[in-house]
């Protein structure tokens, strides 16, 4: 399936997910780049799922959360389908101060660490999770370290 | 908190029969700083609890302080031991959002690091593997130093192109910061010919031997499926019978240009990801030599001269870019704000991916085979941690 | 140093999580202050100095066991980071450190020199501590590359102890990012000339973790 | 001189030259590994590196003796002391020429056999009264690996027994004036192979070495031993890997038979020991370790009937030979 057969597939079965539109208003994702899907929070199994049977995207590449400051936190999940060639980038926004999303780790047994690092980096609690806690930081640590309130060399005693 | 502790594996007593053993993080197995916590019955292991995060250096939030200049060369420190591949990453990601050409012969100059870097680190994997293995006061430190040897020679390699052993910054946004030195070409020949040669005689050594054989084969199946959904990569992918390799299916910088073959096993035991890692051996030396043979003239960089190293200012816009590293997929997801420095970064590691699949495969195996699989993941903790 | 963003209440690390870790430590915590053989050692040693003529014999026996220390240097297998593969360079048959006598053995008990080979991060640091403290004394310390020294590139990140000096005494600072192997062997080689001078057959005091 | 006097020197002088060559073959093997390893190895303490062991030895005794809290004190001592003892007696019925031996017993390969297998009694207290996991887990891999071990051990040590008619080393050694078993026919080959496995595997050595298996359980049973003991216990290990060469010499390589005049037999003996003990070192350096169950495997499924068979078919060639009257 080539990426544009995903996307009328897409703008088909998803009319409200946006197609190819980031947050900066500007598309370069360069040539031959994955199709970029902005799909509402509470569809995002429900797309993820579609994308895993219908598009064929079996390939978890990553996942991670992007912190757009007063715009709230932006789940970023990238998926790929090895046998086309066709990359899906999948991103919900999450809303100001919201945190929580839906897990995938029903869908792609490789969220399982990512969402743990998400958690731990970005404090987004990833409901159906079954192993949720802080995987790259100590058990101890406070605060997220990835949001952009956090400054990055605040100290943690005992060490400085 | 008990969704939370569910999937946990329970570090006390549980029951008389079971042993809780922690391996590492300073253990000779480790591959660095891993710790494994494994819950034995006897020697065989029922549960084990990865616990990384040793070397969590801060890239992601260093990267947003640091401009598109300054950071390939930190970019080097997180797969360290192929560090070429991680800066190519990286400058890709920024020449994708800014639109920036690249000379043919930075990107023939980039093919060639990337790929003897590939070489150096499957060698180093190789040692190591065969360490883990054979121990360090056994067979496996002999075939561990002859492979040392072998990678000196192309650390020798680079440092008379970069001036560096291990950590470069060779790669810089808009094509590469040093030209060939004269003479560099032969004796990158010599070098690929002499280690073409050595690898044929470590992998006779190791298959005639009956115990590397029993070690490896049938040991850490890792199956298509879980391949996929992990989004494992690199020889692990393929030699669980995926036929993916970014070389071949995004043809990016120059790969198109080269014929080199993409090796598959589908066995997708450690004898199979050995397998495909003796053969990429060969394919990336096979690159090289063609890249040797054809190397353009021309400039090293679309931004010579003092630009290279002064400040790029980058559009606004997002990339992920993605680059087959000696070890899978390494990808770089950089989002600009126009700044000088980038608004967010994202790294995919490709040992991260490749290590989440310990507590899927190693479960009903021996002690002894938590090291051989481990080895054959050849996790490299800058990248895991980050 | 100047904070950006809100600084966050920060409680006293529990490692409450680790439960062998807070076994290990009820367990491992209640070593003796001083050693009564190696006091009782340093008495008889004292009176043998003091007694006239017998400086000869304990500087000469000084003289022959500093030797015997800097001769077999024992480094642990302890890889951090990057510098570990430097450290493995080093060991491996180019550099060969084993001309030297230094024999790599992976368990601390068995070792005399730690040679810390890369970042140390928040996370380590206790690991890092508890390994220094398992090594029996006499011990030393080895500071590779720019992390281990200063906290290097990374100096500015949350998770990195800046300098492993904060967490264990070190005896020769390693500079270089990585250190290439040669840069390790001078280490390795003004280590032993720093033992060559190592006075007295005594114990080496091990401070406890310098909190600033 | 009075009579008494001889068993007490002799086996001091014995004690003494065994751990004077037990910590210069440490240099033989490090030095032989290097070469193998295309490095150079110990080289710049004294010439050559040739007070490398004694440095060694020094550094150890003067390090600090660290005993773990939690470690069962009585039990974590006196391991050391057990283990070396076995690996110094089976010194004790070797005759390294004609009437130098501390004791020529009738039955002194079975008593080498008996004692040699001691050692595992140390190895299992080291390894339970450590309280740690890894030593633990190496000490129960030690006493399954042992007793898979001893049994193809005793086999194929057997086997020139039976062909010497005698159990008492000097017979043995005797015997093999004319002809050393190991150029016996088929028999003194297929022998001396498995004799050498069995040596490997019951030495713990690479790639037998499940029980230190340093990649996966750090040191094995003497993770927790430092300093002293640690000195103590590596120093029976190497005894026993050179007692065992001096059995292999004896029993296949003819003993102190050899050119030259009378004096120069146990140089012979010696030499040959070492080239034993160089062979043991060479498959050292040079295999991947095995798994445990493979070990096992190996030991009940491969080795213990091809030993059996081999004793078997040496005592139809003895008891043929005899009736044919050669």
């Amino acid at each position: 399936m080539t990426g544009e057969q995903a996307r009328a597939a897409i703008a088909e079965r998803y009319p409200a997910a946006t197609v190819d539109a980031s947050a900066l208003e500007r598309r370069s994702l360069g040539e031959g780049g994955p199709v970029t899907v902005t799909v509402p929070v509470d569809s995002w199994v429900e797309f993820a799922h579609f994308a895993k049977t219908t598009l064929g995207c079996r390939f978890f590449s990553f996942l991670s959360a992007v912190d757009w400051k007063d715009e709230g936190l932006e789940v970023v999940v990238k998926v790929d389908n090895v046998d086309t060639g066709l990359s899906l980038l999948m991103k919900t926004r999450l809303g100001p101060g919201v945190s929580a999303c839906p897990s995938l780790t029903m869908l792609y047994r490789g969220a399982d660490w990512m969402e743990r690092e998400c958690y731990d980096m970005f404090g987004i609690r990833f409901d159906g999770h079954p192993d949720l806690r802080r995987i790259l930081l100590g058990d101890d640590w406070v605060g997220h370290p990835l949001l952009k309130s956090y400054a990055v060399d605040t100290p943690h005693p005992p060490y400085r | 908190m008990t969704t939370a502790n569910a999937g946990r594996v329970e570090l006390d007593y549980a029951g008389s029969e079971r042993l809780t053993m922690n391996m590492g993080p300073q253990h000779p197995s480790a591959h660095g700083v891993f710790r494994a916590i494994l819950t034995l019955e006897g020697e065989t292991v029922v549960g084990i609890d990865a616990v990384i995060g040793y070397l969590h250096r801060c890239h992601e939030k260093l990267a947003e302080t640091l401009t598109y200049a300054q950071y390939p060369s930190i970019a080097s420190k997180t797969d360290y031991v192929a560090a070429m591949t991680s800066e190519f990453a990286y400058v890709r990601a920024a020449e994708t959002i800014g639109t920036i050409e690249v000379p043919k012969r930075a990107e023939y100059l980039r093919v060639i690091a990337a790929e003897l870097q590939r070489v150096a680190s499957h060698l180093l994997w190789l040692g190591t593997w065969c360490l883990d293995m054979g121990g360090a006061l056994g067979g496996g430190a002999t075939i561990f130093l002859y492979c040392i040897r072998e990678r000196e020679l192309i650390l020798d390699l680079f440092e008379s192109l970069v001036g560096a052993r291990l950590l470069y910054g060779f790669y810089q946004v808009g094509g590469v910061r040093y030209d060939l030195p004269a003479g560099w070409a032969d004796q990158c020949r010599t070098t690929v010919d002499l280690i073409e040669q050595r690898i044929g005689e470590y992998e006779r050594m190791l298959e005639d031997n009956p115990f590397f054989m029993v070690r490896t084969q049938g040991v850490g199946v890792i199956s298509r499926e879980l391949a996929q959904e992990l989004g494992i990569g690199g020889p692990l992918l393929r030699g669980s019978g995926v036929h993916h390799d970014l070389r071949r299916a995004d043809g990016y910088s120059s790969y198109r240009d080269f014929e080199f073959a993409v090796p598959v096993e589908t066995s997708g035991d450690c004898f199979a990801r050995y397998r495909v890692r003796m053969v990429e051996f060969r394919q990336a030396l096979r690159i090289v030599r063609q890249a040797l043979d054809r190397l353009p003239d021309g400039p090293i960089s679309s931004r010579p001269g003092l630009k290279s190293v002064a400040q790029v200012r980058i559009p606004k816009g997002e990339a992920y870019a993605r680059i087959e590293g000696a070890r899978g997929e390494v990808g770089c997801y950089l989002i600009s704000d126009g700044s000088a420095k980038p608004y967010r970064m994202k790294w995919r590691g490709a040992s991260f991916s490749n290590l989440a699949v310990l507590p899927h495969i190693i479960p009903g195996h021996k002690v002894a085979d938590v090291v051989a699989i481990m080895g054959s993941v050849d996790p490299v903790f800058g990248e895991v941690d980050r | 140093m100047a904070i950006k963003g809100p600084v966050p209440q920060i409680p006293v690390p529990v490692w409450r999580n680790f439960k062998d870790l807070q076994e290990w430590e009820t367990l491992h915590q209640t070593r003796p202050e001083g050693d009564k053989h190696s006091a009782l050692f340093e008495r008889v040693t004292e009176g043998i100095h003091g007694f006239p003529g017998g400086f000869l014999l304990t500087t000469a026996a000084d003289a022959f066991f500093n030797w015997a220390r800097k001769s077999s240097v024992w480094p642990v297998t302890f890889g951090l980071a990057c510098c570990a593969i430097e450290m493995m360079a080093t060991f491996a048959s180019r550099f060969d450190v084993e001309r030297l006598g230094m024999v790599p053995w992976a368990s601390p008990r068995h070792s005399d020199l730690m040679i810390v080979s890369g970042t140390v991060t928040i996370k380590m640091a206790p690991m890092l501590t508890r390994i220094y403290d398992q090594m029996p004394d006499p011990k030393w310390a080895v500071s590779m590359g720019s992390c281990a020294n200063s906290g290097g590139p990374f100096r500015h990140g949350y998770h990195v102890v800046k300098g492993v000096d904060r967490v264990i005494p070190v005896d020769v600072y390693v500079p270089g990012c990585p250190p290439p192997p040669e840069s390790l062997l001078n280490g390795l080689l003004l280590l032993q000339d720093q033992i060559s001078h190592f006075r007295r057959t005594g114990r080496r005091a091990t401070p406890n973790p310098k909190v600033d | 001189m009075p009579e008494w006097v001889t068993p007490l020197v002799a086996p001091f002088i014995l004690l003494n030259a065994v751990i004077g060559l037990v910590t210069y073959v440490t240099l033989l093997e490090r030095k032989f590994a290097a070469r193998m390893q295309s490095r150079i190895g110990p080289y710049r303490v004294g010439p050559h590196g040739l007070l490398q062991p004694i440095a060694d030895a020094i550094k150890l005794m003067m390090k600090e003796d660290v005993v773990p809290t939690a470690a069962d004190r009585p039990v974590y001592n006196l391991a050391p002391v057990v283990f070396l003892i076995p690996c110094m007696l089976i010194f004790a019925t070797i005759p390294f020429a004609p009437g130098l031996g501390v004791a020529d017993l009738n039955i002194g390969v079975l008593f080498f056999l008996a004692v040699s297998a001691m050692e595992i009694v140390g190895l299992f207290m080291a390894g339970w009264g450590s309280n740690n996991k890894y030593a633990l887990l190496s000490a129960m891999r030690a006493v399954n690996q042992v007793i898979s071990y001893d049994l193809p051990f005793i086999f194929a040590a057997l086997t020139p027994v039976l062909l010497a008619g005698s159990l008492r080393m000097s017979d043995i050694a005797a015997a093999q004036q004319g002809l050393w078993f190991i150029f016996y026919p088929v028999i003194g080959q297929l022998a001396f192979i498995a004799f050498i496995v069995a040596t490997v595997a019951s030495e713990n050595r690479a790639p037998f070495d499940i029980l230190e298996a340093e990649s996966e359980l750090v040191a094995g049973f003497r993770v927790e031993y430092s300093g002293m003991k640690f000195a103590i216990i590596q120093l029976g290990e190497y005894a026993h890997v050179i007692g065992a060469s001096f059995l292999g010499a004896l029993l296949f390589l003819g003993a102190w038979a050899g050119p030259g005049p009378e004096w120069a037999g146990p140089i012979w003996f010696l030499i040959k020991a070492m080239l034993v003990f160089l062979l043991i070192t060479w498959v050292r350096w040079s295999f991947v370790r095995i798994r445990v169950d493979q070990i096992l495997a190996l030991s009940w499924k491969a080795l213990m009937p091809a030993t059996l068979v081999l004793l078997i078919a040496t005592a139809v060639v003895v008891v043929w030979r005899g009736h044919a009257g050669v």
